[in-house]
């Protein structure tokens, strides 16, 4: 049990609150939570490569980090205008 | 580990359910990502960093942007075709 | 390694990529050669194999993975007779749909012969597999393409409704058949065939036997067998003919040939003491499927919906075949298999050559308005001999080893079941025939019309003569379901090749040794002929007199008297709603039912 | 049967076949303690045998190279599917954009132009997520990721310029011929890679090229090219899926802000 890991477990019980946010309120808080939620998976799987001595699984952080700000913007473009 | 292991694995049946009981699809589609997103880390520490790369690229855009175009297009057609009745009564109105 | 060996999936599927390269820059007829270039060759390339592996089955191995120390590596095609055969036979259907649809399809681009071709590759590799992955994935590739031409006509609402409740259904029975594959894999470590079996040894516990029952529920979906094969009238309903040929003729006992497969090499060992039970549950789920799509076969007046569930009832037939476990009755049941898809392919042609004239499909609507065809409809009633097992056809031979081998395990009432079913099946096609060629009988009341699809977008209008191209194929079609019953030595070769394919650890030995074991010649024993013949005799003529009794106006004064029969068809009908949720509940039912019997049975 | 009696029959069902699932799970080996044979002789032997790091795409693309080529024919074939099913029926080709148009000004639907930050930082993405595309589908065989995780990011890119508003340029990259070829052409790539193997007198898909260093990019003989293939294929058939949908269902909606 490194500190790592310890930090990831921390991390872990903040996407508590997205998870609820994601499942109840209106449309727009429903994707700041997501957004919210991508955020803190980023950093999670940054803690968990480190915690596993890994490094070429910082990867998948990185796609994350790409890949978020797209994901966000699919649901924006697709609310605002036409569902 | 295990308990980080166990308490993903509970995350992942909660938000699996969560998502089948959201009825709205656009809703649900946004709970489908962050299932996506839990399930992604479910996979990565259970030692499978590529289905955990699978997952989040796929999760990310591709797959939020396909069932948005289908509910666009399912929503045009339903438009259209609540149009097309429309103008058949006015012109049997006529 | 033989270089043959994979070239049936190869070809095929070199020609989709090319064809879908090219897509709008080729011209029609370029694709059209291609495409049955491609089908001709992987036929005969299987059909060498076939010759091949008759006295010694062959393996192969991709990427050269040979087994190390027993232990499978790699994938694994295995080659016997059966599994070759059955690739020859899937191209020679093919063949027959691409030619037929060289008139057929007016204004299309050439993605229907990409589609038609990944079928065709799906389902070779889907036979020739030896791995339980490599069998889910050629399961899946077979889906898709299969979901894609069964929704080809997309205009109507009614071919969307009947793909999609395909899809869905098919669908879950994959993920039931990859859950059962990955329970076999945290068992034992192993995804080959030969690997899995032999590591299972004698293990009968219940993960094994819920890992089983949940990967043949899942290849049963594709059977079409009861309770599963709701979604097989829908889509054959709507699917254009040809793919039909390629969906009644091979598809659905493809599912039924992959049960075997995967109980043979796997799971022979561990279920042999209990393989009454597998063959009591197997029996009834057979049974049901014969004699309810027989009923249902007989209440349509849609006739390709009719054929489809003929489809269903004979498939509970080779059901039935399989589930004595013996190898007679496979070679039975293989006999039977070939001599049916050939016979269904000819009736499906006939129908679609219906379509492509009059422009309709309906009973009613064709009344009498194919009495300018009169070889087109020679055809349509070969076909209906071949379904109800006429002597020189496929079908007889299959049937006469099947009965033969239940009689002497003490299940002689299979003899009514199976004469029941093509009784009725066979029936239903003599009575479309007599009314539609002959225009004899009553009319049926068009006020009570279907609610057809408009078919005629399929084709370009009625036609005023039938196309060589569309009868030649139905007509060879017809031929081949009656000389797949009278080629000398064919009942022997076929009962070695079962011998062989039913060896538990003679496959084991073959895959994971390499070892050298020639198949066996195996004495055949000669079954009564006599009451063999006179049965199908009477099973030819019980249809006729039924078929004749159904367009004289007695049947309908006799449907008012007999409200019994009248209710309990209305309430299968009802049964077969439509509604793709029912159909998940049926679905559901199935699998808790099989599992619970086969579990139950087992344990005690 | 209507739908109380059908949720109740299917509860019963789904009921039974979760406890027969529960029996069987419970004679399954214990968590984290893996049995078979096959995974360690993998893990043991693949460094040995294809001088790679990551054993999973040496599953993939080598020990078991046939089930990708199957999956990704699969993936060719939902395209071509997807193409068939949402075709343009041939009655409503000439369907009048105008009215729709009219009818989307009128209920109010003309939206602006994404904002100019929008526009920046989404433009300013595709360059990097097409050379991290890049980096994954190349170094497929010694990190995890490959050429399919590879071309779903590169497929990202074009889609990221649709989202920041620049339909033309989508267009332009995504053009309905180049992507359907070039899903074709690593397809037919990924195929007759296979072939020397078989030609040279092993089997389909046996390794030909010399292996390299371990843990070099130019390592692990067949594999990368045969990644790079997959990568192609998959980044065209997924940007040519995201087409076909845009042109059935957005086009007529697009056309009056272009």
């Amino acid at each position: 049990m490194n500190a790592w890991l310890m930090g990831a477990d921390v991390l872990l019980f903040t996407l508590v609150p997205c998870g609820i946010a994601v499942f109840r309120g209106n449309a727009i808080e429903r994707l700041v939570a997501l957004e919210m939620a991508g955020i803190v998976q980023t950093i999670l799987l940054v803690f968990l490569a480190e915690a596993f001595h890994r490094p070429s699984t910082y990867d998948l952080a990185l796609a994350m980090a790409l890949l978020t700000f797209g994901g966000g913007l699919v649901f924006a473009r697709f609310l605002e205008r036409w569902l | 580990m295990l308990v980080l292991q166990a308490t993903i694995l509970i995350f992942v049946a909660i938000t699996a359910t969560a998502v089948v009981f959201t009825r709205q699809p656009v809703r649900q589609v946004v709970g489908l990502s962050f299932y996506g997103i839990i399930l992604g880390l479910l996979f990565f520490i259970l030692q499978a960093p590529d289905v955990a790369l699978s997952q989040i690229t796929i999760g990310a855009v591709a797959l939020p942007l396909m069932f948005m175009l289908s509910l666009a297009k399912i929503r045009r057609d339903a438009e259209e075709r609540k149009r097309r009745e429309e103008s058949e009564h006015r012109r049997e109105a006529a | 390694m033989n270089p043959l060996v994979p070239l049936p999936l190869l070809i095929p599927l070199a020609a989709a990529f090319l064809l879908g390269l090219l897509n709008k820059r080729c011209p029609r007829w370029f694709a059209d050669s291609i495409a049955i270039l491609a089908a001709s060759a992987t036929g005969v390339v299987s059909l060498i194999l076939m010759h091949e592996s008759a006295l010694r089955p062959i393996v192969y191995w991709y990427g050269a993975w040979t087994p190390r120390s027993g232990i499978a590596l790699g994938v694994d095609f295995y080659v016997d007779p059966f599994s070759a055969g059955l690739a020859a036979f899937v191209c020679l259907l093919a063949l027959a749909s691409f030619i037929f649809s060289l008139h057929y399809f007016d204004s299309v681009g050439n993605l229907f012969h990409v589609l038609m071709l990944g079928f065709i590759a799906a389902m070779c590799g889907f036979s020739l597999s030896g791995d339980l992955f490599n069998l889910f994935v050629y399961f899946e590739l077979m889906s898709v393409a299969a979901f894609a031409l069964c929704g080809y006509k997309t205009e109507e609402p009614s071919t969307q409704q009947g793909a999609i409740n395909f899809a869905v259904l098919n669908t879950i029975g994959a993920f039931l058949a990859l859950l059962g594959l990955g329970m076999f894999y945290a068992r034992t470590g192993a995804l080959n065939l030969a690997q899995i079996g032999r590591t299972l040894g004698h293990d009968s516990g219940v993960l094994v036997v819920t890992s089983f029952v949940f990967v043949m529920c899942g290849l049963l979906v594709k059977a079409a067998a009861f309770p599963f094969h709701f979604w097989l009238a829908d889509a054959h309903a709507v699917a254009p003919t040809p793919v039909c040929v390629l969906f009644s003729g091979i598809m659905v006992e493809l599912g039924v040939y992959a049960v075997a497969r995967v109980y043979w090499s796997l799971m022979d060992g561990a279920l042999a003491p209990h393989r009454s039970a597998l063959t009591g549950v197997l029996l009834v789920v057979g049974t049901m499927t014969a004699l309810l799509g027989a009923c249902m076969c007989f209440a349509q007046r849609h006739i390709k919906r009719l054929l489809a569930f003929s489809t269903i009832s004979h498939t509970g037939l080779l059901i039935i075949g399989f589930a004595l476990l013996k190898p007679g009755a496979l070679a039975g049941a293989a006999l039977y298999l070939i001599g049916h898809g050939a016979a269904k392919g000819a009736l499906f042609l006939v129908a679609g050559i219906l379509l492509h004239r009059c422009g309709s499909i309906d009973e009613a609507h064709l009344y009498g308005r194919g009495r300018k065809m009169p070889w087109t409809g020679a055809v349509f009633v070969l076909g209906g001999f071949g379904l109800v097992g006429l002597i020189p056809f496929g079908t007889f031979a299959g049937e006469h080893a099947i009965e033969f081998i239940a009689e002497r395990n003490h299940q002689g009432w299979l003899d009514i079941v199976f004469f029941l079913a093509v009784t009725i099946t066979a029936a239903a096609v003599f009575r479309v025939y007599a009314r539609v060629f002959l225009g004899r009988g009553t009319r049926l009341s068009s006020g009570a019309r279907l609610k057809t699809v408009d078919e005629r977008r399929e084709t370009s209008g009625p036609h005023n003569h039938v196309p060589a191209v569309m009868f030649l194929p139905a007509f060879a079609l017809g031929l081949l379901a009656i000389a797949a019953g009278c080629i000398p030595g064919e009942t022997h070769a076929v009962l070695t090749a079962a011998c062989a394919f039913a060896d538990h650890a003679g496959y084991q030995a073959r895959v994971l040794e390499g070892a050298f074991l020639p198949i066996q010649a195996v004495a055949s024993e000669h079954a009564p002929l006599l009451s063999s013949v006179l049965r199908s005799l009477g099973a030819t003529l019980a249809a006729i007199a039924l078929a004749v009794f159904a367009i004289s106006p007695a049947w309908d004064r006799g449907r008012i008297y007999s409200r019994p029969f009248a209710r309990s068809m209305a309430f299968i009908r009802r049964l077969h709603s439509g509604r793709v949720g029912d159909y998940v509940a049926y679905f559901a039912f199935g699998v808790a039912a099989i599992g619970i019997a086969l579990a139950f049975l087992i344990a005690s | 049967m209507n739908r109380r009696v059908r949720r109740w029959f299917f509860l019963i069902c789904a009921c039974a076949i979760f406890g027969l699932f529960v029996s069987a799970v419970r004679q399954m080996p214990t968590f984290g303690h893996y049995r078979g044979p096959y995974g360690d002789i993998l893990n043991r032997e693949t460094v040995y045998e294809r001088h790679i790091t990551d054993v999973v795409t040496a599953v993939n693309f080598d020990w078991r190279g046939i089930d990708t080529l199957g999956e990704e024919s699969i993936l060719f074939l939902s395209v071509i599917g997807t193409l068939v099913l949402l075709r343009k029926p041939s009655s409503e080709v000439n369907d009048s954009h105008d009215e729709n148009d009219t009818a989307d000004k009128r209920k109010g639907r003309e939206i602006p132009l994404p904002s100019a930050a929008t526009r920046v930082a989404t433009l300013g993405l595709v360059g990097p997520l097409v050379v991290f595309g890049l980096y994954i589908v190349a170094h497929g065989h010694l990190t995890p990721g490959g050429g399919f995780q590879g071309g779903v990011i590169l497929a990202t890119a074009p889609l990221l310029v649709y989202l920041a508003g620049d339909l033309k340029s989508f267009k332009r990259i995504a053009n309905h011929e180049t992507v359907q070829i070039g899903e074709a052409l690593g397809l037919l790539g990924f195929l007759i890679l296979g072939l020397p193997g078989m030609i040279r007198g092993g089997a389909y898909l046996r390794n030909v090229l010399p292996l390299g260093t371990s843990g070099h990019v130019f390592s692990g003989g067949m594999i990368a090219p045969i990644n790079v293939c997959t990568g192609v294929a998959v980044s065209a058939g997924l940007v040519a899926v995201t087409y076909v949908f845009l042109e059935h269902t957005l086009e007529t909606r697009l056309r009056g802000r272009r």
